[in-house]
C-alpha cells in the first residue's frame, strides 16, 4: 500500500507521464530524443534553481533572490573573463564562494534579526540585481576556450537528441540533494525546521547553523545555476532570469512540496520542473497561441496540473483504509 | 485606543520622517508646495499622489496576509481591470459604466482566488500565482496587446484629476483605507480574520466560518486592486495591460511588512500598510531625486529597505527596547522565540 | 508552397512589439506560409527552448527576434546541423555570422543619431538642456540609443543633458519620471526631451501638461519608434519629432526567404531597415490613421 | 533517595522576568542521582517556566546551574540535550510532518557509512516503543497517531536521550492507567542506573507512588521541599495552595433528569466511529470511557460536526437536525471544548479576552460586535469564576501556563452558554484546586438544565458527575453503564471484557 507521505510525488510523476502521452498523441514527433534532451539541457539551471528552492521551501521559508543571483553569476563571471586572465574554474570558485555567502548572510538576518524571510530575500533579489547592473549594463559575451570545451561535451543521441553536460549537471545535484536530505542529519534538520521551528528547537535541532547553511545551499546552487547558464548562453547579462524565483517556486510546489513547510521530495521538484518545461514545449509544438494567449494557456495549464494533483490525491485517500493496524497493547 | 494605534505605528512614522529628510538633503526644494494650474503642485504632493497604486494594492493585502495567505496576482488584476475600464469607454460606455465594470473584473478576479484558497486549499501563493500568470494574458486579450488610449474626460479624473488641488488618486486611497479599516475595526471582521490568520483549525471548530471570510477577503484585494487599476489606466489616459501594475505585488507585500505585518498571518494594522505604501514611495523619489545613473536605482533601494527592514526587525527593537527600559535587566527575552515563526507556537 | 517558418517573438511588452508580431502574421498568412509562433515573455531562456523546439519539429526556416545580442551560439549551431535558415528580425546578435542567414534590423544607434541630429538643428546653436527618459536599464535599443543621440550631439556644447532616469519604456514610468524632472530642474529649464520611446514620450507629454507648460513648445519632445499616438501627438503640436522604426521586418525576411528556396539566393547579411524621420511637417494625422490597424 | 551526598544537578537563585510577570523568583532545587523529584504548583505557578531555564529553552535572568559539581550554561535544549539532560515538555513537542522513527531519532541517528540507515533506525524505534507497551509502524508519520500515542513517543526520545536526568512536565495527562504503569516501571529502572528524575503533575496520587521528594512552588517562588515518605497529600495540597482544600466533594447527583434534547440514531462516521444510538436529556451528564484511541474524541468530534456523520439521524429537541459542521452546531447550541488545546483549542496570539468570547462572536456573526467593555465584563467574570492566573486580559493567550490556557478555553465554551457541552478532557493540566472546581462546575452546569457529554480518561472525576457511562473499545460503544452500576471497576471491566456485550 502506498504511504501517504509519498502520495503528492506519485501524483507528480504520474501528471507528468499522463501529460506527456497526451502531448505525444497531440504531436507524435514530441517523441523524440531531441525533446528529451532539451527537457534536460533548457531546464538545467531552473532545475539546480529549484533544488536550493526546495531545501529552502521546506524548511518553511522562501528565496526570491535567486533569479538575481544566476544573473549577477553570469555577469560577474564574464566581466571577470573578459578583463582579467583568471581561469574559468577560479572564477567559478570566486562566485560560488560569493554565492554562498550571499545566502548564509540572507539566512543569518532571517535567523538573527527574526525577520521574514520572503522579505529579507526580496531585498536580496534587489540588490543582486543592482549590483549586477553597477557591474555591467551591457550583455558581455564570453569566450574563453574552456567554455568551448566543456560546451562541447554532450552526447548526440539517435533522433539528434544531444545531452549536454549542464543537463548532466542538473541530474548530479538531484541526485546529491536527495542523499543529503534523505540520508544526513541535516537533511532531516531540513525538514524539522519545516515541521516547527520552536519545537524543532526544543528537539535540539541546531537552528541557527541549519538556517544558514539553508540560505547559503540555496544562494551556492543559485551560484551554481549562474555558471550553468552562463554556459548555456556564453554571456553574462544583468537582465537575463527575471521571475526564474517564480519559475522555480511553481517547480516545487507542483512537485509537491507544501510551502509551508516540512512535507516535499526533491525528486517531486524533478518532475514538477519537467511538467513546467512540457508545458512551453507543448505551447512551442502549437505555435498557434498569440502572445496573450500564451499567458493564459500557461495558467490554465499549471492550473489544471495543481487541480489534477487534488483529485488524485483525493481519489487515492478517499480508497484508503482507515489506518487500524496500530492499536495499544495491553 | 487611539494611544495603542500610535503606539503601533510609532516606527513607521519615524522611518517615513527619515526617508521624508533623505528626500530633502538631496533636493532641498522637497518641500515647496505651489499652486499652479487649478492643482497642487510638489514633491510632497507626488508622494501622495504616486503612492495611490501601491497603498490601495497594500490596503487588501494586509488582510490577505492577516489570514496567513497572499496575493501575488493583484498586479494582473490592476492590468485587467484597467483593460476593462478602456474598453467600455472606447466601445461608448460612460465613465462610471466602466469603473462599475473594472470593480466586477475585479471582484471576479478575488473571487476565483479566494474560491481556490477557501474551497478548493490550494495554497495562496501558488492559486494566486494561476493569475498572476493568466492575468495579464486576459488584460492584453482585452487590449490586443496595444496600449488601448481613451479620452473620457470622466475616467480620466479619477487617475490625472484633482478635487480642491489635491489629485483624486490621493482621495481614492485615503477613502478606501479608511473605510476598510473603519469596516474591519468596527465590526467583529477584523478578530476573526486575525483569528483564522492565526489558528484556522480553532477558528473553525469555536464557529468561524473561514471559508466565507477567506474569500471575502480575496474579493476586498481583487477590488482594491481593480481601483488601482483604474486609476493607473486613466492616470495615462490608456490601458497598458503589458506594463500597467508590473511587479507591483512585490511592493505592495513590501509595504504591508515594512507596515510591521507578520507575513506569518494574525494581528494586522491597515494604517501602517498605508505608510509603508508611503515610504516605498518616498524612497522611489529620493531615487528619482538623487540623479544618480539608473543602473544604481536598485542597488539604493536594496540598501535602503534593508536598512529599514533592519531598524524594524524584532531582535534590534528589542534591543532598543532594553536600551530605554533597563530595568529589569533581561526583561522579555527568550531563546525561545528566536525566529518569527516561533512564536506562533505556544510555549508552556 | 507549404512552408513553415518558425517566430520566436521577444514578447509582448510595447504596442510597437505588438504590431510587429500582427505584421509578421499577416505576411506569412499573405504568403501561404505556416507561422508557427512563440512568445518568450522577455526571457531569453523561453526563446532558446523556442528555437530548439522549432528544431525539433523540423520548421523550413526560423525568424528569431532576440531579446539580448548574446548566447545564441550554440542553439544557431543546433539550427545550422539540422539545415534550418535563420533570420534575425529587428535586433541582431553577438554570434558568428556564419550561424545564420542574415539580419533585417534597423540600425539603433543610427536612430538616437537620427534624433539627436533633429534636436541639434532645431536648437542651432541656442542652449538646450535637455532631459534624457531612458529604456528599460540594461536592453541594448536603451543602451544603442543613448549612444547614438550622444553621439550626435558631442559637438554641440550649447546641448547638455541635465537629467537621464530609466523610464523602464513605459508609458506610466514615462509620466512618473518625467513629473521628477520638472519638479527637480523646474519646467522653465527644461528645453528638450529625448526619449528612448514614444510610449513614455507620451506619458511624459501628459506630466508636462499637468506642470502648465506646453510640450511642443516650451519643451520639445522627441522620441523614437513612430507609433500611432505619437503621430497624434505630433499633429496636435504636442510632440515635435519621432524616427520610424518599422514594425515590418517580417515582409523582407519573407522575400529573402522566397529567394532562397527559389534559386538558392543567398542574402546580404545584413538588410538594414530605414529610420525614418518624422516632425511637424508631415501629415501625421493621415499616418495616424494609416497605422492604427497594425495591432500597435 | 538521596544516597549520594552530591547532587547531580543543582540550580541556585534561578529568576526568570517576564513583562507583567515574575514566573520565577529566586529559585533553587538540587537534584541527586536515582531519586524522583516531583515539582509541584498550581496552574502558572511557574513548574514549566523552570524546566525551561534549565534546559535553555529560556534564557534565565540570574542563577547558576551545576552539573555534577560543574557549572552549565545551555544556551538553547540542545545544549543540555549534549549534557545528558533529557525532557518532555508540557504539550507534545514532537513532528508531526516527520515519521515516528524520524522524531525518536532526530539529531542521534544511527549512521552506516557517515549516511543515516533509516533501517536499523525503524528496527531500534520499535524495541524502543514496545518497551513502553506501544507495537505501531514507526515508519508512518508521527501525525497519524493520537495525541496520546504522540505523548508516549516523546517519553521514548526523552528517556533514550537522557543521560544523568530526565525531566517529565505532565507526562501523564493524556494517559491511561496502563500507560502510566509502564512509564514508571521504565522510570524505576532509570533510577536504579543513577539517573535523576524530574517528575511534573497535577495527579498527586502518582507522584506518592513514584517520587522520593516534592519542590512545592507558589507563585514562583519556592515554598518548600519534603520527603515525600513522611509527608501527606493534605500538607501538600496546603503548600501548593496556600490554604486548605475544601473537600466540598458533592454526592454524584441523583439530580432531576429533564426531558430529551437530543436523539441520535444509528449516527456514525466511516472509518472514524462505528454508528450508535444515544439519548441525551437535559441535565444530564454522559461520560465517556475508554482507553486510549477507543474513539472517544471521535464520538465527540461526530456529534459536534468537527468531523461529521456521515450516516444516521439526529434530532434536536423533536425536531430532525443535519449537523454538518461545528458552526452548525454552534448554532444549534452545542459547543466543544477540544482535547489539543494548542492546535484545536487556543488562538495563539490573540488575547485572552479574544480568546473568551471568540465563539460567542463567531455565533453573532461579524456584524454585531460585542462592545469591549462587554467583552472585557465577560471575559473578566470567567477569570474569576475559573480563578485563570494572568498579567492581564490583553496578554496573548499563548503566553499563559498551560492549565490556564484550558480553564480559558472552558470559558470560552460556557460564555455561549449551550444547551449540550461537549468535554473533552476537560481537566487536562489542571491543578487539584481548579480540578474540585471544574467537577463542581459540571455538577451545577447540570442542575441548572444543561446537558453534557464528557469524555475523560480520569474514570474517577467521570464517576463522580456521569449519571451514565458509555464504554468505547475500537471506535465501537460496548457498554452503557447507569445509575448503580457506575463504578470504576464495572467500568475497568466492560473495557476489557473482550467482545463484551454489545450495546
Ligand atoms: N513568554 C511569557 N510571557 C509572559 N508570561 C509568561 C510567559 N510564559 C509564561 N508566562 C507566565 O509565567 C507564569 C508561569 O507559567 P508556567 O507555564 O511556568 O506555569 P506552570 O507552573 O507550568 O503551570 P501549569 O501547571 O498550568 O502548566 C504564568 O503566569 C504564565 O502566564
Ligand atoms: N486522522 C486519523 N487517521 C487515522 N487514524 C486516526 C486519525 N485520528 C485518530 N486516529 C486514530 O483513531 C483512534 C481514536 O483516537 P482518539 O484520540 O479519538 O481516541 P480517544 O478515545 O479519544 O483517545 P485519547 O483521546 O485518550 O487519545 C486512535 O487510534 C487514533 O490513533
Ligand atoms: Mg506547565
Ligand atoms: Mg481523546
Amino acid at each position: 500500500m502506498m504511504k501517504s507521505p509519498r502520495l503528492p510525488l506519485y501524483m507528480t510523476m504520474a501528471t507528468f507521464v499522463l501529460a506527456y502521452m497526451l502531448c505525444i498523441w497531440e504531436f507524435p514527433s514530441m517523441f523524440s530524443s531531441r525533446v528529451v534532451a532539451n527537457l534536460l539541457t533548457d531546464n538545467a539551471f531552473l532545475g539546480i534553481t529549484a533544488v536550493g528552492m526546495t531545501f529552502v521551501i521546506l524548511t518553511g521559508g522562501i528565496d526570491l533572490s535567486v533569479g538575481s543571483v544566476i544573473a549577477f553569476t553570469g555577469v560577474f563571471l564574464a566581466v571577470i573573463l573578459r578583463d582579467t586572465s583568471i581561469h574559468p574554474l577560479v572564477a567559478f570558485g570566486m562566485v560560488l564562494a560569493i554565492t554562498i555567502a550571499f545566502g548564509a548572510a540572507e539566512g543569518a538576518i532571517v535567523h538573527y534579526l527574526e525577520m521574514p524571510a520572503f522579505i529579507v530575500t526580496l531585498a536580496g533579489m534587489f540588490l543582486m540585481r543592482g549590483l549586477a547592473y553597477v557591474l555591467s549594463t551591457d550583455s558581455v559575451p564570453i569566450t574563453h576556450e574552456f567554455y568551448d570545451v566543456l560546451q562541447s561535451i554532450y552526447w548526440k543521441a539517435p533522433g539528434g537528441g544531444r545531452f549536454r553536460l549542464i543537463g548532466g549537471v542538473m541530474l548530479l545535484v538531484f541526485i546529491g540533494a536527495m542523499i543529503v536530505l534523505h540520508r544526513t542529519k541535516f537533511g532531516k534538520n531540513v525538514y524539522a525546521l519545516g515541521g516547527g521551528v520552536q519545537t524543532a528547537q526544543l528537539m535540539g535541532v541546531p537552528i541557527a547553523r541549519t538556517t544558514i547553511l539553508i540560505y547559503a545551499t540555496s544562494g551556492g546552487l543559485a551560484g551554481l545555476a549562474g555558471i550553468v547558464y552562463s554556459l548555456y548562453t556564453s554571456a553574462g547579462y544583468s537582465l537575463s532570469t527575471v521571475g526564474v524565483e517564480l519559475d522555480a517556486i511553481a517547480a516545487v510546489v507542483i512537485g509537491g512540496t507544501l510551502l509551508s513547510g516540512g512535507t516535499g521530495f526533491v525528486a517531486g521538484t524533478f518532475f514538477g520542473i519537467l511538467i513546467m518545461g512540457l508545458i512551453q514545449t507543448y505551447i512551442v509544438f502549437d505555435g498557434t497561441l498569440s502572445s496573450w494567449w500564451t499567458k493564459i494557456v500557461i495558467g490554465v495549464l499549471l492550473f489544471t496540473f495543481i487541480m489534477l494533483q487534488k483529485v488524485l490525491a483525493w481519489a487515492t485517500t478517499a480508497r484508503r483504509k482507515p489506518a487500524t493496524e496500530f492499536a495499544m497493547r495491553s | 485606543m487611539m494611544g495603542g494605534t500610535l503606539r503601533r505605528i510609532a516606527p513607521q512614522l519615524i522611518i517615513l520622517g527619515v526617508v521624508i529628510l533623505l528626500n530633502f538633503i538631496v533636493f532641498p526644494g522637497f518641500f515647496s508646495i505651489e499652486f499652479q494650474n487649478g492643482r497642487l503642485f510638489g514633491n510632497i504632493i507626488d508622494v501622495l499622489n504616486r503612492g495611490a497604486p501601491v497603498a490601495l494594492l497594500a490596503t487588501g493585502m494586509t488582510l490577505v496576509i492577516a489570514t496567513k495567505g497572499i496575493d501575488l496576482s493583484v498586479g494582473a488584476v490592476m492590468a485587467i481591470a484597467g483593460a476593462v475600464a478602456a474598453s467600455v469607454v472606447t466601445a461608448g460606455g460612460g465613465w462610471f459604466l466602466a469603473l462599475l465594470a473594472a470593480l466586477a473584473a475585479g471582484l471576479a478576479c478575488g473571487s476565483w482566488n479566494g474560491i481556490l484558497v477557501a474551497v478548493f486549499r490550494v495554497q495562496p501563493i501558488v492559486a494566486t500565482l494561476v493569475l498572476m500568470v493568466a492575468g495579464r494574458g486576459i488584460g492584453q486579450l482585452i487590449t490586443e496587446g496595444k496600449i488601448m488610449t481613451f479620452n473620457d474626460p470622466g475616467l480620466i479624473h479619477l487617475g490625472a484629476g484633482t478635487i480642491l488641488g489635491l489629485p483624486t488618486p490621493v482621495y481614492i486611497w485615503v477613502i478606501m483605507g479608511g473605510l476598510i479599516t473603519y469596516v474591519v475595526r468596527r465590526t467583529a471582521l477584523g478578530m476573526l480574520i486575525e483569528s483564522i490568520g492565526i489558528n484556522e483549525t480553532s477558528s473553525r471548530l469555536a464557529g468561524i466560518n473561514s471559508r466565507v471570510l477567506l474569500v471575502a477577503v480575496y474579493l476586498v484585494t481583487g477590488f482594491c486592486a481593480a481601483l488601482a487599476g483604474v486609476v493607473v489606466a486613466a492616470d495615462i489616459k490608456g490601458a497598458d495591460a503589458n506594463n500597467a501594475g508590473l511587479w507591483m505585488e512585490l511592493d505592495a507585500i513590501l509595504a504591508v511588512v515594512i507596515g510591521g505585518n507578520s507575513l506569518l498571518g494574525g494581528r494586522f494594522s491597515i494604517i501602517a500598510s498605508l505608510l509603508g505604501a508611503l515610504i516605498i514611495q518616498s524612497v522611489n523619489s529620493v531615487i528619482l531625486l538623487s540623479g544618480m545613473p539608473p543602473e544604481f536605482n536598485l542597488v539604493i533601494k536594496a540598501l535602503l529597505i534593508i536598512v529599514i527592514l533592519f531598524i524594524q526587525s524584532p531582535a534590534v527593537q528589542h534591543a532598543i527596547y532594553l536600551f530605554r527600559a533597563s530595568t529589569p535587566p533581561h526583561a522579555p527575552n527568550e531563546n525561545g522565540a528566536k525566529n518569527n515563526q516561533t512564536a506562533k507556537e505556544s510555549l508552556s | 508552397a507549404g512552408k513553415t517558418v518558425g517566430f520566436s517573438q521577444i514578447g509582448s511588452e510595447s504596442g510597437w512589439r505588438a504590431a510587429e508580431t500582427t505584421v509578421t502574421k499577416q505576411q506569412a498568412e499573405e504568403r501561404g506560409v505556416t507561422l508557427k509562433f512563440a512568445d518568450a515573455q522577455q526571457k531569453q531562456e523561453n526563446q532558446i527552448k523556442a528555437l530548439r523546439g522549432f528544431i525539433a519539429q523540423g520548421v523550413d526556416a526560423i525568424f528569431l527576434a532576440p531579446v539580448v545580442a548574446t548566447g545564441w551560439d550554440s542553439v544557431l549551431e543546433e539550427a545550422q546541423d539540422a539545415e534550418i535558415p535563420v533570420i534575425l528580425l529587428d535586433r541582431k546578435v553577438d554570434a558568428d555570422p556564419s550561424l545564420y542567414m542574415t539580419a533585417v534590423t534597423s540600425d539603433t544607434v543610427y536612430e538616437g543619431e537620427v534624433a539627436g541630429n533633429w534636436l541639434k538643428d532645431k536648437m542651432a546653436g541656442k542652449d538646450c538642456r535637455i532631459v534624457e527618459l531612458q529604456g528599460t536599464t540594461g536592453s541594448s535599443p536603451a543602451i544603442d540609443r543613448k549612444k547614438g543621440f550622444e553621439k550626435a550631439i558631442a559637438d554641440a556644447s550649447n546641448l547638455e543633458i541635465v537629467r537621464s532616469q530609466t523610464g523602464d519604456f513605459t508609458r506610466a514610468q514615462g509620466k512618473v519620471v518625467m513629473e521628477s524632472f520638472l519638479k527637480a530642474e523646474g519646467a522653465e529649464n527644461i528645453c528638450a526631451l529625448y526619449a528612448h520611446n514614444d510610449d513614455m514620450a507620451v506619458g511624459a507629454i501628459q506630466a508636462i501638461k499637468e506642470a502648465g507648460a506646453k510640450p511642443g513648445e516650451d519643451i520639445l519632445v522627441v522620441a523614437i519608434d513612430a507609433v500611432p499616438d505619437m503621430h497624434l501627438a505630433i499633429a496636435n503640436g504636442e510632440a515635435n519629432a519621432t524616427v520610424e522604426l518599422t514594425p515590418n521586418m517580417a515582409g523582407p525576411a519573407f522575400d529573402i526567404l522566397d529567394a532562397y528556396w527559389k534559386d538558392g539566393t543567398m542574402p546580404e547579411k545584413w538588410v538594414q531597415t530605414e529610420s525614418k524621420l518624422y516632425t511637424q511637417d508631415d501629415d501625421n494625422n493621415a499616418i495616424y490613421e494609416m497605422k492604427k490597424s497594425l495591432g500597435y | 533517595m538521596s544516597t549520594t551526598p552530591e547532587p547531580v544537578l543543582q540550580a541556585t537563585g534561578v529568576s526568570k522576568f517576564f513583562p507583567g510577570a515574575i514566573a520565577l523568583d529566586d529559585v533553587s532545587l538540587s537534584l541527586y542521582p536515582g531519586e524522583v523529584h516531583a515539582l509541584l504548583g498550581e496552574n502558572g505557578a511557574g513548574k514549566s517556566t523552570l524546566i525551561k531555564c534549565l534546559t535553555g529553552a529560556y534564557k534565565r535572568d540570574a542563577g547558576t546551574i551545576l552539573l555534577d559539581g560543574k557549572e552549565i550554561d545551555p544556551r538553547d535544549p540542545q545544549g543540555s540535550l549534549a549534557l545528558g539532560i533529557g525532557t518532555v515538555y508540557q504539550e507534545v513537542n514532537l513532528l508531526s510532518n516527520m515519521t515516528v522513527a524520524e522524531n525518536l531519532f532526530l539529531g542521534w541517528q544511527p549512521m552506516r557509512h557517515g549516511m543515516i540507515n533509516n533501517r536499523e533506525m525503524v528496527k531500534r524505534s520499535k524495541e524502543v516503543l514496545s518497551g513502553f507497551g506501544l507495537d505501531i509502524d514507526p515508519s508512518q508519520l508521527l501525525s497519524s497517531y493520537s495525541i496520546a500515542i504522540q505523548q508516549v513517543v516523546a517519553i521514548a526520545r526523552a528517556v533514550e536521550l537522557a543521560g544523568k536526568v530526565l525531566i517529565l512536565d505532565e507526562p501523564t495527562a493524556s494517559l491511561d492507567r496502563e500507560e502510566i504503569d509502564l512509564l514508571f516501571s521504565v522510570v524505576r529502572k532509570l533510577t536504579e542506573r543513577g539517573l535523576a528524575v524530574v517528575f511534573i503533575t497535577h495527579f498527586l496520587d502518582q507522584v506518592f507512588e513514584i517520587s522520593d521528594r516534592a519542590t512545592i512552588l507558589r507563585n514562583g517562588r519556592i515554598v518548600g521541599t519534603r520527603e515525600l515518605a513522611n509527608a501527606t497529600q493534605t500538607e501538600i495540597v496546603t503548600m501548593m495552595l496556600g490554604r486548605q482544600l475544601e473537600e466540598a466533594k458533592k454526592e454524584r447527583g441523583k439530580a432531576v433528569i429533564g426531558e430529551t434534547i437530543l436523539e441520535l440514531k444509528n449516527y456514525g462516521r466511516r472509518g472514524t466511529i462505528e454508528p450508535f444510538d444515544m439519548i441525551l436529556h437535559k441535565g444530564e451528564v454522559i461520560g465517556l470511557a475508554g482507553l486510549l484511541g477507543s474513539g472517544r474524541s471521535e464520538t465527540a468530534g461526530v456529534i459536534f460536526g468537527s468531523t461529521p456523520a456521515d450516516q444516521g439521524t439526529a434530532t434536536l429537541n423533536g425536531e430532525a437536525i443535519k449537523i454538518d459542521s461545528p458552526r452548525s452546531s454552534i448554532h444549534l447550541g452545542f459547543g466543544l471544548c477540544p482535547e489539543d488545546r494548542k492546535t484545536d483549542g487556543i488562538v495563539g496570539d490573540l488575547s485572552v479576552r479574544e480568546n473568551i468570547i471568540l465563539s460567542l462572536q463567531a455565533r453573532r456573526g461579524w456584524t454585531r460586535p460585542i462592545s469591549r467593555a462587554k467583552a472585557e465584563k465577560i471575559a473578566e467574570d470567567y477569570v474569576k469564576k475559573l480563578d485563570i492566573r494572568l498579567a492581564s486580559l490583553d496578554m496573548p493567550i499563548r503566553l499563559l501556563s498551560g492549565g490556564n490556557q484550558q480553564k480559558a478555553l472552558l470559558a470560552r465554551w460556557l460564555a455561549t452558554e449551550p444547551d449540550i457541552l461537549i468535554l473533552d478532557e476537560p481537566t487536562r493540566g489542571i491543578d487539584v484546586g481548579a480540578h474540585a472546581e471544574i467537577i463542581e462546575l459540571i455538577q451545577t452546569l447540570r442542575e441548572q438544565g444543561m446537558a453534557l457529554i464528557v469524555a475523560s480518561s480520569e474514570l474517577e472525576e467521570l464517576i463522580t458527575y456521569s449519571s451514565r457511562i458509555v464504554v468505547l473499545r475500537d471506535r465501537r460503544q460496548v457498554k452503557e453503564l447507569q445509575g448503580d452500576e457506575i463504578s470504576i471497576g464495572a467500568i475497568v471491566r466492560s473495557i476489557a471484557e473482550e467482545g463484551g456485550a454489545q450495546l
